[in-house]
């Protein structure tokens, strides 16, 4: 198996996630969908260091992973503070500011 | 001196700031305000005796010409937006003092990093690292519903732009086999579909940073939540690092082949003064007005930007100081103005502000005519120079473009003006100003005026800087 | 003291007279005082004038002063230049206001005291801008003085200011006379980029010896013309005249008789060696001028008020003068002018002591006044005689002279609308003479002959007209007629058979003004009508001027200055149209970022 | 230095900046301090120019009154300061007019000390440009002169009633056309985007010649490639031009003429205006001689278009203040046409007429900044018969509508003439007639407007009775300002003589003249 299935699996998860993120109208959704964005680059960064054996990509993955869970966790958090605030984590619900 | 002497220096204040905020209790937590303006100050004074080094041979941390720029630069707004938090009274902010400087010297540690990292991992955790502290700072505030719904969308629009970021910077790596950005700066001379894509996408997630339009759609609405002094922070050292990073992504040695951008980047600044500008027009809130005002500022930079020449480069770092003093100013100004209307930021506070102080409307006056970019403060030299830049690689349509926003602009500060000056205040009493508060206005009233009167050393320092790049 | 002297101390005083004026509030709010004063200045620069008249010397005499410096020379000058046209016509301007002037105080003793000082004060103006245009020894400054007598002249015109009509005459006044003076200033604009001089001694010295370029001189001289078409009213600007009459009554007598109006032909005379170089254009002014004697003859003849009868009476007497200085006989002109100037003015003055007396202008509502008036009758029948020109008037030596040289100068044509003019001149003098002071009585009234000082400047002019007349009738009949024999019978003729119709129809009723109407219904019509210049002017004004300006105003507000604001307007609504992009929703702005995603991928692959 | 010594051309330009600073800091809460500190320290700059007027050598001609003290030597700036027989007229002109200016408004109410220290601040700023060599220096009194004018005219401005109708009426609407705010930032808009033409323009000059001073005297030396005069001409020609009225870029004008207070009005129409034909003439012209052989043929066919279009459209006004302000737009093309004719008389008229019409001009607003605070009405045709009411004013509207109309005697006709003798001496001697037909037109709507306001009868509906006349204080103003018009108008040749030393060197420079 070459490179490019796991490049074209890498952008399927890209575009679901992207996708998701989209139309999700639940925060915790959009979260998912961000999540899934972000495993499309890790497998892009293992697909890449597995074929030029450069190790770089590898310890690319690491921090991402690491960063995606710090990012998740915040988000949490954050969905957690407006579920307490206004009684409501559908995203577009939320537009006290606009214009 | 290493060349990791301001990141250690800050990391000592990180845990100092923390320390005194565990043995510190309610009230007393203010000191660590005062802990870490000084710190700043001291690190920012710091920086000035620091002398860039060369940088290694495929270094991945450097201290060149325009990574010690990016950290004086970082290093002085933050020094200015300390001083401005140092006077939000909110007792629940108070309390929670230590938790506010702590993130917001993390986020500067992810500035100064960012701006020495020449290898893509470490881009990518310094840019996460300015990030995340950001996203918690802009919930940071006492009316809790909105500013928790502007975290919720910055950070939504925030971690899918670090996605996209971080899926353009995997296919770099990919179609370049290496993290180190001097490797990539070669590849880009006959550069794949795959390097391409990457490039673009990287774009993409720095465009977020930047707020280039149409990436520029959380600011408003953060900027209007947030608490004003670290908004006026927000609006420029994230930025100022965004183009740092783009500098060194798309600049740095790349040489010729940096042409390919140049449409792109040309088209996105059209669009983002523009929209900047427009959009400005017709609103009433002061600082959502500096939110889109700024927004268009961005896009003269990226006027600047699309030059891809070593002055182009050299006028966008010029202006970024310049918009660093003058955009701070107004910001400031106007959480002076709203600690004294019970936090309106509305445009009718301002009205009157002449006859209830002079010297803030003042101050506001000068920040506006750097903004709008009036002659004699610093503004002015910043357009001139990036129209300048422009005009020399033939760019004649964007400078028109820009040239005419301009007057679209000072239409707006003009209201601005004319709030302040024209019309009657809607209350008689004199604004008083915290101390601090003022001495940051001061500082940038500073800034904006003795760089218009005299821009030279300025001007020549971002020079050195920007060839250094070429 | 020498001529040149003189001249100044002439022109000096009425200007102190008017600085005076002018300046010092309590005096001119004096009223009397000030006419004192003016009354002073202008008999001391009549003095001085008739001192000059009489000293002068042989050759004319030139003094300048730089007025325009440039480098290399002045630019232009200003100087006086006296020689015998300058010192006749001196004496006449001084003698005629200074009498002028002297009337008013009678006439004018119902004003409130800071009217007359102000009416002095426009006096004393006139005359120094009068005598300085006849001093003037150049183009710009004749010019200068020329449009400083237009402002007097619509400045006293508009004396009773609050009355629209006179407002409204005033105004006509000085744009009719101005529209003439555009193309004196572009005539003396263009003399000067030919021959690069203002000066009229260097002219007629360029002139003399063959040295000015005659390529376009016709066009120039045409275009210096058009100022004097204004000024003395010729065809077809002459429509200001009748309406200035609604100026105080002396004040017609001063600038709308006797001196500005002829100031055209004053002007025609100065410069004649140039007109002497452009023949056509002299024709011209000789057919323009015959054409206005016989029109404002006719238009006379229909006027129901006095004043208007004798403004039309000037029209008429100015196209004689212009008619001989266009036929070539320039010193008849000039001739004319002088004594036209002196009964004019009286039969002006005579008409304004009637109006006091009788307190209207309308000759229907007077009559019999010959009873109530005698002094007032026979100084009037003075000047209507000397005006019809009859024998031994100073007017009958003029007119003949006028009439001859245009017979001499092959004008035929022109010759007989002078002719006819004669006849229809006399003809409406004595019409106003016969129903105004022998007419069926229709008012009451307490008329009576008028004040001293009123009734002696009256007395003096008619001395002059008759004394002038007969010292000419004993020096050989006027040397000046150098026609053939028959033109003063001829002349004389039709004026006594002008008298006698006018007896016959106002007098006698043997034929009535109706059936004479009738029987020339066109002309009638035409008359009454005033020719319909009025109204084509107007209407020109209203349509074209004021249409188009309406127009200009609408396209600098609505065009010009509107697409500025339209860009404006479009700006603020795009401002808000696109402010609502920003709908305050996250997943919209994860859209925008989506958005900006493809934008610049479609953008980095599509080049 | 200066003069025996006393940096006279300082004194003038900065007194009454001093004056704002004394207002604002010492007199804020004594209006007759305030009026007397502006009165006195105009004054003295009054007296100063007389004395700079009196002492000019024109036997010696030139720069005179010279001073100079580096500020940035690096980048070659320096306060440089010096008049020439333009600049020296042109000195005058502003001193008597800011003078008249603060008698002028001696009843303003409203603020009034930070009206007294806004204007003299920006008339140190019109100072400073008349009298600057050095081009920064010269740019920065050039914004000086602009800025403090959105304030004046937002503050204490009127606004007009204006229809909006026609294609663009919701435009109008929507810009609130009439507005006070409307026309002051429709002004500092117009006037700032003309200053970033001027900036482009000196900057790429001093960038040609080396970068490597600032000064006039330097440039002048300097011999710039055609191609660049051509477009610095054209970028002098519109930014300076904006500033002067070129149609069609005069439309900030009327309106922010007629919404300014009077001293403003006054200060603008009279004297900067003519900043932007001194621009023209003194840095497009005199430095850049092949550039101004190019363009000459457009600016002055703009300029005639000026002179009749302003004209016109001042006869369709019935405001009272838009007559005077569409009349600066026609008579501003006097001054440029005479400019452009590139000769010697042309020049003369057209600084001369700087002079001339900033005068009248400035009488014509005193006047109608007078009537209207008498009958609070500016309609032209709702007015009637205030003659009687108020003689000395009816006679000062009068002398300057002769004088606006080129009556001789007045020193409208001397610069109008001169003018005239230029304009048919010039490659295009056609531009004469249109300028001749411009001042029929001016009589046309002049006229009208004395007829229509001050003479006739006053109107029945009663609103304008007992309307008190000028005095006092009004009555310097306007007695200066007619004082000066006669004079100069009577004898002109005491300004034509240092005007002539200014524009014969600037001919000769053109290659005009050997």
């Amino acid at each position: 198996m070459g490179l490019q299935p796991y490049l074209i699996l890498a952008a399927c998860l890209f575009t679901i996630g992207l996708f998701g993120v989209l139309t999700r109208r639940n925060a915790i959704g959009i979260l998912l969908g961000i999540e899934l964005m972000l495993n499309a680059v890790n497998v892009n960064l293992v697909a890449f260091a597995r074929f030029t054996g450069e190790t770089a990509g590898l310890i690319f993955t690491l921090f991402t992973i690491s960063i995606t869970v710090a990012e998740v966790a915040l988000g949490l958090a954050i969905v957690i503070l407006i579920f307490r605030v206004r009684r409501t984590v559908e995203a577009d619900q939320l537009h006290l500011l606009k214009g | 001196m290493s060349v990791l002497a301001l990141e250690i220096g800050l990391g000592l204040l990180m845990l100092g700031v923390f320390a005194v905020g565990l043995v510190t209790r309610g009230d007393e937590r203010r000191i660590v305000g005062l802990l870490s303006a000084l710190g700043v100050l001291v690190l920012a004074v710091g920086s000035f005796f620091l002398e860039p080094s060369p940088a290694p041979a495929g270094g991945a941390f450097v201290l060149d010409g325009l990574a010690l720029f990016g950290k004086q630069l970082f290093l002085v707004a933050t020094f200015i937006g300390i001083l401005g938090s140092l006077s939000l009274s909110d007792p629940a902010f108070r309390r929670r003092a230590p938790e506010y400087y702590l993130l917001l010297l993390a986020s500067l540690l992810g500035m100064l990093v960012l701006a020495s990292a020449r290898e893509l991992i470490l881009l990518f955790v310094a840019f996460e690292l300015m990030s995340i502290p950001l996203y918690v700072l802009s919930g940071f505030v006492k009316r809790e519903d909105v500013a928790v719904e502007a975290a919720l969308k910055f950070f939504l629009v925030g971690t899918v732009s670090s996605a996209i970021l971080a899926y353009g910077l995997s296919f770099v790596y990919g179609a370049t086999g290496t993290t180190d950005l001097a490797g990539v700066a070669r590849a880009l001379a006959a550069p794949g579909p795959l390097l391409m894509l990457g490039m673009l996408l990287v774009l993409a997630g720095l465009g977020f940073k930047i707020a280039a339009f149409p990436f520029h759609m959380w600011v408003p609405d953060t900027y209007e939540a947030a608490s004003t002094p670290f908004v006026a922070w927000l609006s420029v050292a994230p930025k100022a690092a965004g183009f740092v990073a783009i500098f060194r992504v798309y600049l740095e040695g790349v040489g010729d082949p940096v042409a390919l951008w140049v449409p792109i980047v040309a088209g996105l600044a059209a669009i983002t003064m523009v929209a900047g500008n427009l959009m400005a027009l017709p609103q009433r809130n002061s600082k959502r007005l500096l939110a889109y005002s700024g927004i268009a500022h961005i896009g003269y930079m990226l006027v600047g930007l699309a030059a891809v020449s070593a002055s182009g480069t050299a006028m966008v770092l010029f202006y970024l100081v310049a918009y660093v003093f003058g955009n701070m100013g107004a910001f400031l100004v106007v959480e002076s103005v709203a600690q004294a209307e019970g936090g309106s930021t509305h445009l009718d506070a301002l009205r009157g502000l002449a006859q209830r102080s002079p010297l803030l409307a003042l101050a506001m006056l000068l920040c506006l005519l750097s903004l709008g970019g009036i002659p004699f403060v610093a503004g002015f030299w910043a357009k001139l120079y990036v129209f300048w830049a422009a005009a020399q690689v033939g760019l004649y349509w964007l400078v028109l473009v820009g040239a005419v926003l301009t007057v679209v602009a000072l239409f707006y500060y003009l209201i601005l003006a004319r709030r302040m000056y024209i019309e009657a205040p809607q209350r008689t009493g004199r604004i008083a100003v915290a101390p601090s508060l003022a001495l940051a206005i001061l500082i940038c009233t500073l800034g904006v005026v003795g760089l218009g009167v005299y821009p030279k050393p300025l001007v020549e320092v971002a020079l050195r800087v920007a060839n250094g790049l070429f | 003291m020498n001529a040149g002297t003189l001249a100044l101390a002439a022109l000096g005083l009425p200007f102190c007279s008017f600085v005076l004026l002018a300046v010092a509030l309590p005096l001119r709010r004096a009223g009397r005082a000030a006419g004192a004063l003016s009354i002073a200045a202008i008999g001391g620069s009549l003095l001085a004038s008739l001192v000059l008249w009489r000293t002068l010397p042989g050759e004319s005499v030139e003094l300048t002063w730089t007025w325009l410096p440039a480098e290399g020379g002045p630019m232009a000058t200003v100087g006086i230049l006296v020689d015998h046209l300058t010192a006749s016509m001196l004496v006449l301007v001084a003698l005629v206001s200074f009498l002028v002037q002297l009337y008013s105080l009678g006439y004018l003793e119902h004003e409130t005291p800071p009217a007359l000082g102000r009416y002095y004060a426009y006096h004393s103006l006139f005359a120094f801008s009068m005598l300085g245009l006849v001093l003037a020894s150049n183009f710009l400054q004749m010019f200068i003085f020329w449009e400083l007598v237009g402002l007097c002249s619509y400045l006293l015109i508009g004396f009773w200011y609050t009355k629209p009509e006179a407002a409204r005459a005033a105004v006509k006044a000085f744009w009719v006379t101005k529209a003439g003076d555009l193309g004196f200033i572009i005539g003396i604009v263009l003399l000067w980029g030919q021959a690069g001089t203002f000066q009229f001694s260097r002219l007629f010295q360029m002139a003399g010896d063959r040295t000015l370029p005659t390529a376009g001189l016709a066009l120039i001289m045409f275009l210096i013309y058009l100022g004097a078409v204004g000024k003395s009213a010729q065809f077809p600007l002459h429509v200001w005249l009748p309406d200035a009459m609604e100026g105080p009554t002396p004040v017609s007598a001063l600038i709308h008789a006797a001196t500005m109006v002829a100031a055209g032909v004053y002007l025609v005379s100065r410069v004649y060696p140039l007109f002497l170089l452009t023949p056509d254009v002299l024709a011209l002014i000789g057919w323009v001028g015959a054409f206005t004697a016989l029109l404002a003859a006719t238009l006379g003849l229909v006027q129901a008020d006095i004043k208007r009868v004798l403004a039309y009476s000037t029209v008429s007497q100015l196209g004689f003068m212009m008619a001989a200085l266009g036929a070539g006989a320039s010193d008849a002109g000039f001739f004319h002018l002088l004594t036209h100037g002196l009964f004019k003015a009286l039969l002006f003055l005579g008409a304004g002591a009637v109006i006091h007396a009788v307190g209207t202008n309308d000759i229907w509502q007077m009559g019999r006044l010959a009873r109530a008036m005698p002094q007032t009758m026979i100084v009037f029948l003075v000047g209507t005689l000397a005006l019809a020109g009859i024998w031994p008037f100073a007017g009958f030596f003029s007119k003949d002279a006028v009439l001859a040289g245009v017979w001499e100068g092959g004008l035929a044509i022109p010759f007989l609308m002078l002719a006819l003019s004669v006849f229809l001149t006399a003809f409406y003098m004595f019409r106003v003479v016969f129903v105004v002071f022998f007419g069926p009585r229709h008012a009451e009234g307490h008329a009576h002959d008028a004040p001293p000082v009123m009734a002696a400047p009256l007395w003096i002019l008619a001395v002059l007209t008759v004394g002038w007349g007969i010292g000419l009738a004993t020096r050989g009949g006027g040397e000046k007629a150098h026609g053939p024999e028959w033109v003063p019978w001829l002349a004389t003729a039709l004026a006594v058979a002008g008298i006698g119709f006018a007896w016959l129809t106002y007098q006698k009723r043997v034929v009535t003004p109706e059936t004479l109407a009738r029987a020339f219904a066109p002309v009638y019509t035409a008359a009454v009508g005033k020719f319909w210049l009025d109204d084509l002017y107007g209407g020109l004004y209203r349509s074209t001027l004021l249409g188009f300006s309406r127009l200009v105003g609408w396209v600098d507000r609505y065009l010009v200055d509107g697409l500025v604001n339209l860009a404006s307007a479009w700006t603020l609504r795009w401002g808000d149209g696109l402010r609502r992009i920003q709908t305050g929703r996250a997943q919209d702005y994860l859209y925008g970022i989506a958005f900006g995603l493809l934008l610049v991928i479609v953008w980095g692959y599509w080049r | 230095m200066g003069w025996n010594g006393l940096p006279i051309l300082t004194l003038i330009t900065w007194a009454p900046f001093v004056g704002a600073v004394l207002i604002m800091f010492t007199a804020r809460h004594h209006p007759l301090a305030v009026r007397l500190i502006g009165a006195v320290t105009t004054g003295i700059s009054l007296v100063l120019s007389v004395a700079v007027y009196l002492a000019y050598d024109t036997e010696a001609a030139g720069f005179q009154f010279y001073e100079k003290i580096p500020l940035v030597p690096a980048l070659g700036i320096s306060y440089e300061v010096a008049v020439d027989g333009i600049g020296l007229i042109l000195v005058l002109l502003t001193a008597i007019i800011i003078f008249s200016g603060v008698f002028a408004s001696w009843t303003v109410q409203t603020r009034s000390q930070e009206f007294y220290a806004l204007l003299l601040v920006l008339v140190t700023g019109v100072f400073g440009v008349f009298v600057s060599l050095d081009l920064f220096v010269f740019f920065l009194f050039y914004e000086l002169a602009v800025l403090p004018m959105y304030l004046l005219i937002g503050i204490w401005g009127s606004s007009a009633q204006v229809r909006p109708r026609g294609i663009f009426g919701w435009a109008m609407r929507e810009t609130g056309v009439g507005s006070k705010e409307y026309a002051a930032m429709k002004l500092t808009l117009y006037l700032l985007l003309g200053s970033a033409f001027i900036l482009v323009g000196i900057l790429a000059l001093y960038m040609a010649a080396g970068g490597s001073s600032f000064s006039f005297l330097e440039l002048e030396g300097a011999a710039f490639d055609p191609v660049l005069q051509r477009w610095v001409f054209l970028l002098f020609y519109v930014g300076f031009g904006v500033l002067a009225g070129i149609w069609p870029l005069h439309t900030w004008s009327p309106d922010g003429h007629a919404s300014a207070p009077t001293a403003v009005s006054m200060l603008h129409a009279g004297v900067l205006m003519k900043l932007g034909a001194y621009g023209i003439v003194r840095l497009g012209m005199g430095l850049l001689p092949e550039g101004t052989h190019d363009w000459v043929w457009l600016v002055g066919t703009i300029a005639t278009i000026n002179i009749v279009y302003g004209a016109l459209s001042a006869m369709a006004q019935t405001d009272l203040k838009y007559v005077i302000a569409y009349s600066s737009v026609s008579h501003m093309g006097i001054v440029l046409l005479g400019a452009a004719t590139l000769t010697e008389a042309g020049l003369n008229g057209s600084v001369f007429q700087m002079f001339a019409h900033g005068i009248m001009t400035g009488l014509f607003f005193a006047l109608v900044g007078l009537v209207y605070e008498k009958a609070h009405s500016r309609e032209i045709f709702k007015m009637g018969g205030f003659g009687r009411m108020m003689p000395g004013i009816a006679t000062a509207f009068t002398l300057g509508g002769l004088s606006s109309l080129g009556l001789p005697a007045t020193s409208g006709f001397v610069a109008e003439f001169l003018t005239f003798l230029g304009a048919w001496r010039s490659a295009h001697s056609w531009w004469l007639f249109p300028a001749v037909a411009g001042t029929f037109l001016t009589a046309v709507y002049v006229l009208r407007v004395v007829k229509q306001i001050f003479w006739g009868e006053i109107p029945a509906h009663g609103e304008f009775h007992d309307l008190p006349d000028a005095r006092g204080p009004e009555w310097v103003a306007l007695g200066l300002l007619m004082f000066v018009i006669v004079l100069f108008g009577m004898v002109p040749w005491i300004a034509v003589y240092p005007i002539d030393t200014a524009t014969v060197p600037l001919l000769i420079r053109l290659g005009i003249r050997p």
